[in-house]
C-alpha cells in the first residue's frame, strides 16, 4: 500500500533535530508502550510484518502527527481488536470489560530478557537457485499493490546492481496479511543517487536497498 | 509537531494525565486484566533496554574491529556471528551487516519505511532516526542531512546510504581516528559515539 | 518541493464521500476566507504560483489535517507576513498592532464581480518554436527540485505522448519564487496507466499531465 | 479528518468562537483595520460564487453542445470561446478545454496537486475534490473511485483521466441521455449535474 509510511525524497518535514544527550525514553509511558507492543507481540496472534502493515494503514495526518510510540501505540490497539484480545467496549472503558480470545502464549517476567536476547530471526532455508547474481543488472519493479510491501516508492521503476545475494527471507508482502511466510530470496541492490533523483541527485550517492526477489525483473 | 495534537476520542482516560500517559495506561490495565501480558515482564524489558543494551555494545564491537584485523575480517565477512562472539545477539539484530568507512565512502544508515535500527549493538534508535525528517532525506540529500548533524564531508567522498528495508540491520564501523595509535580497547570503545555507527557523525578524538 | 500536496497514487486517506447536495459553502467562515484570499491576492504582491508553494510548505500533519478553506487560510497568513502585511504580533493581538506595507492596490466592492468575470489568463506569447510534436514520445524528467514544480511525482521518470501543443504559459517553477514568468510552451502528454502504475495499474486506464517544456525530454 | 485537531496557538481569539471562525475573523480584522482589504468587497465575491457562478453554467453548455452540432464543434476546437459565448468568463476558467464522453471512453477530471477546478462553468469545488481520498486515487483507481459515486462503467470502456497540472481548465461534456430527443435547452440543461461535469456521475435520464 502506498502509505504515509514510505517518506524517503520527502521534502517537507522540516529540520532533524538531534537532541543532544537523548535519553533511550523521554517519559514513563514511552516505556510502557514498548512493553506493551513487544509483550502483546508474545501472545503470537502476529507478526512483525503485520504490526508494520497495521501502523501504515493510520490516516497520514495521524502519522505525521504522532511520536513513533505514540504511532506503536495506535497500532497496537488496532492489532489488539482485529485480533479478538480488546474490544472497543474495553478501550472505552479504560478497562477490561469484554471477554478476550486466549492467547498461544502470555511472556512471563523470567522470560522477558531471555527472549530479547534470543530475537526471532526472519531467514528461511530456501532451494531454488538465485534468480539474480551478485553484479547484474536489475530493475526494480514498477509495482503499486494494495497489500503490504517493502520496495519504497522511490526505488520504482528504478535501474540498479545486485550487490548482495543474502539467504531467504519472510516475504513481507503475504506475511502482513497472514497469506504465509513464503520464504523468497533477499538482495541487496545499489542504486546510483541519479537514476534516483535524476539531475537533482548527489553524484557522489549510492542508495540501496535489500529487496526480496519478486520486487526484482531482469533490466 | 510530534505533540501538537489533542485526541478527541480520549474522553475515558483521567482528565489528570496526559492523554498519552493515559492511554498507554489504560490498554496496560485491559490487558493485564485479562490476563493477557505481564506487567513484571514490561518492567524487564524496559530494564533490559534502558540499563544493558544501548551503543556501548557497538563501540566494543567497533574497537574490537579497530584493534584486531582477524576481528574485523570476521565482522565483514559475517557480522551476525562476529558480533555474537561478543555476547551481543537477539532482537532486531539476529541478522546484521558491519559497512566500513573508508577514505573513499562514508556509509549512512536510515530506514525510510519505518525506525529499523540494530538494537542488539545500539539499543532502541533515538528519536530523530524514527521521525520523517530524517527518514525522508537521508536517502535525497545525505550531505544536507550531515550538515544539521554539523558534519561536512570533503566534496568528493563518496556516501553511501543503507536503506533498511528488510530485515538485515547495518552497523557503520567508522574509521580509527589518528593518534589512537597506543589506547586500550575500552580507550577506543570510549571514542566511538552513537551517531558514528549510523553515519551521522564521526569518532572522537583521542584526547591529546 | 517534494511536499504534502502531491498525493497522486498514495493509497491511505480512506473513503472520499461525497456529500448529496454539498452546499457552496459550510461554514460562514468559508465564505470570509474565500473572499479574504481573493481580496488579499488582489493587493498584487504575490501570484498564485506562489500562493501554491506556501500552502505546499505546510507540514505534511497540518496539511493532511486541514480543510481545505484552512489551507488557504493558513497559507495565506504566511503570504501576508512573508510580503510584510502582517505580524506575528498582530496574528497574536487578533488585531492590527504594527505598521503594513503599502499594497499595489486594494479591490473595492464594485469591482470584485467584474474582476471575478475577467479572471487573469496565465498564457504569454511564445516566439521559439514547440520543441515536441503532436504524437511524439517524450520522456517526463525525473526531478526532484527543491522549488516549487507542478510536475507530479507519479509521473516523473515515465514515457508518455504528446497529445496536445499548447501556447506559452507562466512557468510556476520561476513564478513562484518571484524569479519571474518566464514562459515555456505547455503541453498535454497522455501516459499509459500501466507505464504509471506497472501490472498493478488498471489496462483501460490513460492520464494527461500538462506539462512544461522544461518538464520533457526526449524519448 | 478534516477538524480532528484543536489549534494550539489560537489562544488569543475568542473562547466562544470555534477556532476557524476565529482566526478568520481576526484576519479579516487585521487586514480591514490596515486598509488592505475591503470587507464589502469580500461580500461581493461572496454574492458571485454563492448565487451567480455554479454548474448550472456548465449545464448550459452542455446543453447547447447536446442541441447544437456547430457549437459542439466549436466547443470542441476552442472551449473558451465557445463558452465565452454563452457569458461564462473569468476567473479559474481562463483557458477552458472541453472533454468528450463517448461510448469508448468515459473521462474523469481531477486536480493531485491542489484544488484547481473550472470555476466559471463549475463553480467552487466541492469538498471531495479538494480533498487528498479523490485527489489520490483518481489517478491510480479511477474504478474505484466511480464505485464510491455509485458508478459502474463496462469493462471495456477506456478511462481518460485529466489531472489538471496547469492553468488548463477541463469541462467534461457527458453523452446526451436516451430519449432525450424532443428536450428544450432548459429541459436538457436540467438532466446535467454536476458529477456529470466532472465525470463522477452521469446525467440524469429524462422523465419518461
Amino acid at each position: 500500500m502506498n502509505g504515509p509510511h514510505d517518506v524517503g525524497g520527502d521534502m517537507a518535514f522540516g529540520p532533524i533535530n538531534p537532541e543532544p544527550n537523548e535519553p533511550f525514553f523521554h517519559a514513563d509511558w514511552e516505556k510502557r508502550a514498548l512493553g506493551l507492543v513487544i509483550t502483546a507481540g508474545a501472545m503470537g496472534a502476529w507478526n512483525i510484518d503485520e504490526s508494520r502493515r497495521t501502523r501504515e494503514s493510520l490516516h497520514p495526518a495521524v502519522y505525521y502527527g504522532s511520536s513513533y510510540y505514540e504511532i506503536w501505540i495506535r497500532g497496537l490497539e488496532l492489532l489488539l481488536q482485529r485480533h479478538g484480545f480488546v474490544t472497543a467496549n474495553d478501550l472505552k472503558a479504560g478497562l477490561p470489560v469484554d471477554p478476550a480470545a486466549t492467547p498461544k502464549r502470555v511472556m512471563k517476567a523470567a522470560d522477558a530478557a531471555p527472549a530479547m536476547a534470543r530475537g526471532g530471526p526472519c531467514n528461511r532455508p530456501i532451494t531454488a537457485p538465485p534468480k539474480f547474481r551478485a553484479g547484474e543488472r536489475v530493475r526494480a519493479r514498477n509495482m503499486h499493490p494494495q497489500h503490504h510491501t517493502r520496495l519504497p516508492r522511490y526505488a520504482r521503476g528504478k535501474l540498479g546492481v545486485v550487490e548482495a545475494v543474502h539467504d531467504g527471507y519472510v516475504l513481507p508482502d503475504t506475511n502482513a496479511h497472514g497469506k504465509g511466510e513464503n520464504p523468497e530470496r533477499l538482495y541487496t541492490i545499489a542504486f546510483d543517487g541519479r537514476e534516483l533523483w535524476g539531475e537533482d541527485g548527489d553524484p557522489t550517492l549510492t542508495v540501496s536497498i535489500d529487496a526480496w526477489e519478486s520486487y526484482l525483473e531482469p533490466a | 509537531m510530534a505533540h501538537d495534537h489533542h485526541d478527541h476520542d480520549d474522553d475515558h482516560h483521567d482528565n489528570e494525565l496526559d492523554p498519552m500517559t493515559a492511554r498507554v495506561r489504560a490498554l496496560e490495565t485491559i490487558l493485564a486484566g485479562k490476563g493477557l501480558i505481564d506487567p513484571a515482564a514490561i518492567d524487564a524489558i524496559v530494564d533490559v533496554y534502558e540499563n544493558k543494551v544501548g551503543p556501548r555494545n557497538g563501540a566494543q564491537v567497533v574497537a574490537e574491529a579497530w584493534s584486531n584485523p582477524e576481528f574485523a575480517d570476521w565482522l565483514k565477512r559475517d557480522a551476525t556471528a562476529a558480533i555474537a562472539s561478543l555476547g551481543f545477539t537477539g532482537r532486531q539484530g539476529e541478522h546484521m551487516h558491519a559497512v566500513f568507512n573508508t577514505a573513499e565512502t562514508h556509509n549512512l544508515v536510515v530506514c525510510t519505511l519505518c525506525s529499523c535500527y540494530p538494537w542488539s549493538v545500539l539499543g532502541l534508535p533515538p528519536v530523530w532516526y524514527k521521525s520523517p525528517p530524517y527518514r525522508s532525506r537521508a536517502v535525497i540529500d545525505p550531505r544536507g542531512v550531515l550538515a544539521e548533524f554539523g558534519m561536512t564531508l570533503p566534496g568528493d567522498t563518496k556516501i553511501r546510504v543503507w536503506d533498511s528495508t528488510a530485515e538485515l540491520r547495518y552497523l557503520v564501523v567508522p574509521m580509527r581516528p589518528a593518534g589512537a595509535e597506543g589506547l586500550s580497547k575500552n580507550q577506543l570503545a570510549d571514542l566511538v559515539t552513537r551517531d558514528s555507527m549510523i553515519g551521522t557523525g564521526l569518532p572522537k578524538a583521542p584526547a591529546p
